[in-house]
């Protein structure tokens, strides 16, 4: 995946030469995730930069950069980091277009490694995606393989409107099995990456995979799960949302974000509002735990498993 | 040393004859309060700017309280006046190109009507029906009016890196007061500005209070000084003397405009008014630490010595007053024959294209 | 309202002589609401004391002062003005307790005048609910009426966790009807302000006072909806929104917060998880809209209104 | 002037015989680079705390190495080596009194064992067994390992203000970084500890890198003179010269006690090591930048000294380092013995006490 965002970054900058990359270390180090080796070197320092470590401030100019026709697309670090430039996400990211009645925008990019599952230290395993979600005036994004990873950040970069993109670390180093485009993938639009008709997963990022593979161990019991990747977090796409459980009659979401407000319980909400009368069993929420991200040693503990994907839509099934 | 706790605010202002926020560093000064010469008074303006200077301060001090009486009858929300800071305002805005960009705070009324930013559309903000800047940023090269104190800094010195990475000759201003030094986002910005060698003006308008609390309160430092800390000279100017205020905001713009970086500016001030119509600073601080500052009063000192120099007399004044006082009342016509916003307004700036869930919540507000 | 939080911190402070109080305008002044009024004079300028404009400071000087024994209160003016603190109270805040293995507490009561309806300016409006009940590790609170308010404040300070307490603005200026006490209300319990049986509509803060205009307004097409002040927005009180839809059958939820990820989802989740066999129709949530809090004069048409609310009760009874 | 547009980083170590950022105002020091005597050496420390000075940092240095060795091995997640700022982290945290509290950032290894935090605890954070202080902090005075840069600073400042209210004789110290003085927080925090006149000392280890960014891309400026835009000295020390330090850091502590206030201490030191273990310098410093910078090795340095002064001997340092080879291989296997946490211990210290919801997802995980 980190392959597929650096070439998303590098077509981006080579088509549109307002695009500028910016962050911590992003610059002559090439991310400490390695998202943007070698853009320096290509584009040079007046378009990809190291910042100070000043990640309100980084975020505050690229606000400034857009009123000067300037597209940025920012690093925050890791998840955590993000938190920093809240106010200036939250006050003017998200409101500058409503702001200036529509005559300023905002076409920033907001890169964030998020999630869980790579051992990481305190501070570096957290979802934020809520914080952003509820957030009027931004889109988020979160892709879960390379394909969509290079999709979704080249429609970011293009978008007039802010876009926060979260990128699953434990899949940075999954490898592309398709070639990189963006056709067939719309900012505001799931996808449907494993028919069934038993019960639907909604996912999105790492879950994906992980749902996925427990949607094959339920094979075995011949029950067949359909697996959403999300895609988008926000704005949600509603239609797939209803649909898929209107034809599956149940439903399970998966995340790694604590639960309570975690996207599980928008998702849960829309399905009741949209297709309450097809529901033949509760939604299940298959989240992290109501607690700050664990240590290493018991991440394996807090993230959803295979296993309690699996129980869950057992047990929608059988209620 | 004294601290804050130790009721730093009774150190208040009973004692100064100037206001304390005042003391410490000398400002850079042309006039003195009395209108008497004490630096070299040929900043490079004419006797038509010169006049414009004083005039534009007449008009803006003369709608400022127009606006708290609009407000006082229910025509206008909380409106935060900006009397005796017209100078600091007006001065600093004058020095601008028409290219460079300012990004103001809520109190910039003054230096919006320099720029050319209609008080009609300005006002709107202050009367409810619209948030942010109402007028067109990219047109005026006036952004938004900006609340969340500081935030703005980092928008202006983005700008400014935009202007740099484009060669373009111009440079951006941000207009904080002495209490929005206290935020991080005025030291991350600033940094930035030093370390992107940003062409940038960072304008402090130190008015000596934040709501209730004293500058003295609000730091131990003097605000100016704290630019050598990011690699870039800071000056302390009397934000009281137009003169004074213009050319340090014209050097600092020739520096900006030269590669040579930001410059951060104190001018020393007073908010002679309530922080707005909604603070009552009885609570806080005596009326006789206003009237001591009065004696400051920018407007003042600076007729003084325009009349002295035979650039303005009392017939001009006279003129002025009237065409002032017809120019506000059509002002505070205009806004209150404003309509109020079209409810769908408030969905429809929220994305270039609603997204399907915003749609059908626009729908349900119109009925639709 | 503002009397009794006036009272509460009055008291506090009497009967634990470690109880600070500090933020801006909090001290000569008394506060922009007027809600520390008198307090500096009382307690001395070491005790109540204003601050610098540095929200994350201040926070981060909260939790400072945690470590070296004192129970701070700590006023945020507005609620969007909490954001530049959101790092501070979700990085250490909330996870203090846990990042000293239980060892350090931090007793940090942070007072935050949120939600809309006093035609306030641009950021003065607010509802960051949602940033904070999603946190793990902080307890929020929000009252509806004066009573409650010094109730919950009281509680919030004693508390030996951080307490976010959201007072509504739209409600300062509500007198006390009764005798205030912290007796009969906990963290963690909402309320049943006014019973019926066709509906139950969960609300807090100043959507409370609306519910029961829309309650009555019912009562008139003789039907009789229950009111809930939820009170407690973390952690919710689960048991007695699960039972109230057990009697009731049929769901409401109400705030001002824009709609996606507002407390209504995790409401809404709750409920399906708790009660769905119970549910005889979809949750109707009644918020703010997915926008910017809007001027104000738009903000009417943005808030739940006492038609919304009904039309939303006829709803939900008629399906 | 050069912005960091202009490639910043390209200005590197190239052409300086000592690290770049070394530049600029001459640090006070008290031994030069080769341990000849350049100031008064009398630090007001008798022989046996000279000695310990110099077996704590052979220690510390050992312990570091055997860190990165155990990472490599898989027994401990991304670790921080702290490799050349031995001198910078022991000289301050000796001149500490037993009372004063440290809140330091994710680096603070050596310091932390100065103060007697027990390695073995302290290293199961990087073992990925507990996040935050595994250790007792209260019992130590050292408050947890904190990555979120600056965010300590005011919880420094903070402690230090609490210390100020009870009138306690003692102060706290915030440990910093180069990069992590660009925050907001360091900002805000330096503020408030000027207008409160908190007992606190403001310690910033410059240690030339921020991860890939070096301090001349971090800032413009120099980062002691920041302290007198807050009103409270600053002062910039050879942080590898542990003397310095040490005075350095007493001195502060003195101006804490005394009610004088804050005090920022710029310690120029150098990072030999990678960020962490994670990090490969190889992609943006030349080894010879650092072979160079091996030059002004603390520890050398001061040995030299030592020895010169006939307080140390080959024959102690060989029974040393001996002893510190046992310590350090103990201290390895109980790091490796450490049994992980039990899965409870996730909800265990969320809340005083949990709530139903907490309580009910427990049980799930127990599988009770
Ligand atoms: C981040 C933030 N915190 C708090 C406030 C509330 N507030 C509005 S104006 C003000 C005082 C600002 O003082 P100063 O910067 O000196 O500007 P002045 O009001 O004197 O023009 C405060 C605290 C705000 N607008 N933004
Ligand atoms: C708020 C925040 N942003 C980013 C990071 C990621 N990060 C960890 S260490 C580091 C560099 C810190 O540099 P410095 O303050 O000089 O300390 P040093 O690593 O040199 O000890 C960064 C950017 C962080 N930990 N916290
Ligand atoms: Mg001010
Ligand atoms: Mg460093």
């Amino acid at each position: 995946m980190v392959a597929a965002l650096n070439a998303a970054l590098r077509d981006a900058m080579r088509d549109d030469e307002r695009v500028l990359v910016f962050g911590q270390d992003v610059g002559r180090s090439g991310g400490v995730f390695r998202v943007t080796e070698g853009l320096q070197q290509a584009f040079g320092a007046r378009r990809v930069f190291d910042t100070p470590i000043s990640e309100s401030g980084a975020v505050g100019a690229a606000v400034g950069l857009a009123f000067a026709g300037w597209r940025s697309v920012v690093e925050m670090q890791f998840d955590a980091f993000s938190y920093p430039a809240l106010e200036q996400i939250i006050d003017h990211v998200a409101k500058m277009r409503g702001r200036t009645r529509g005559r300023v925008e905002m076409p920033i990019t907001i890169r964030i490694p998020s999630f869980g599952g790579i051992k990481g230290k305190e501070h570096h395993g957290e979802s934020p995606e809520t914080y952003y979600v509820h957030t009027a005036g931004l889109k988020v994004v979160s892709p879960s393989n390379p394909t969509d990873a290079y999709g979704l950040l080249r429609l970011a970069i293009a978008d007039p409107d802010p876009v926060i993109v979260l990128e699953p670390k434990a899949r940075y180093w999954a490898k592309a099995e398709t070639e990189l485009t963006s056709e067939g993938i719309d900012i505001g639009r799931g996808t449907v990456v494993r028919d069934g008709d038993a019960a639907t997963v909604f996912t999105y990022g790492a879950m994906v995979a992980r749902s996925l593979d427990a949607a094959a161990a339920l094979d075995g019991d011949g029950l067949s799960a359909r697996v959403v990747d999300l895609r988008t977090l926000s704005p949600l796409d509603t239609d797939l949302i209803a649909r898929c459980v209107r034809e599956t009659g149940r439903a399970v979401v998966v995340h790694e974000a604590p639960k309570t407000l975690g996207l599980g319980a928008e998702v849960t909400a829309r399905i009741v509002e949209e297709a309450f009368d097809f529901l033949e069993a509760p939604v299940r929420r298959v989240t992290g735990y109501d607690v700050p991200y664990p240590p290493a040693a018991l991440e394996h503990h807090y993230l959803p498993s295979v296993q309690r994907i699996a129980a869950a839509v057992r047990e929608v099934v059988a209620y | 040393m004294l601290s804050a706790f130790d009721g730093g605010h009774s150190r208040g202002f009973c004692v100064a004859s100037e206001p304390e926020h005042w003391r410490g560093t000398e400002p850079v000064r042309v006039l003195a309060r009395d209108g008497t010469v004490v630096g070299d008074t040929d900043v490079g303006l004419g006797p038509d700017e010169l006049r414009a200077l004083l005039r534009h301060m007449l008009l803006a001090r003369r709608l400022d309280r127009e606006c708290i009486a609009l407000q006082r009858q229910g025509e206008l929300t909380v409106y935060p006046g900006f009397e005796g800071q017209e100078a600091a305002q007006i001065g600093s805005a004058m020095a601008l190109g028409p290219d460079d960009f300012v990004f103001p705070t809520f109190r910039e009324l003054a230096a919006a009507l320099v720029r050319g930013v209609d008080p009609v559309q300005y006002l709107s903000y202050h009367r409810g029906t619209w948030h942010g800047g109402p007028y067109d940023s990219h047109a005026t090269r006036f952004g938004p009016i900006c609340i969340p104190v500081a935030t703005q800094i980092a928008h202006a010195v983005g700008y400014a890196m935009g202007l740099a990475l484009d060669d373009t000759r111009a440079c951006s201003i941000a207009y904080f007061g002495d209490g929005s030094a206290s935020e991080g986002d005025f030291h991350e910005a600033a940094n930035l500005a030093g370390v992107f060698n940003a062409p940038v003006v960072l304008f402090c308008q130190n008015n000596g209070w934040a709501i209730s609390v004293p500058t003295t309160s609000q730091t131990a430092g003097e605000i100016f000084k704290r630019a050598e800390g990011y690699g870039f000279p800071g000056v302390r100017v009397d934000g009281n003397d137009v003169l004074a205020v213009y050319r340090a905001t014209r050097d600092a713009v020739a520096r900006a405009y030269a590669g040579d970086g930001p410059t951060l500016i104190e001018a020393l001030t007073y908010r002679i008014g309530a922080h707005s119509t909604a603070d009552d600073p009885a609570r806080y601080r005596s009326d006789d630490a206003v009237t001591r500052a009065q004696a400051f009063d920018p407007i003042a000192r600076f007729r003084t010595w325009l009349t002295a120099e035979g650039h303005v007399d009392d017939a001009l004044l006279e003129a002025w007053q009237a065409e002032i006082d017809d120019q506000v009342l059509a002002i505070r016509e205009a806004v209150i024959a404003q309509p109020p916003p079209p409810v769908e307004s408030m969905f429809d700036f929220v994305y270039a294209g609603a997204p399907p869930s915003l749609g059908a919540q626009r729908r349900e507000v119109l009925g639709a």
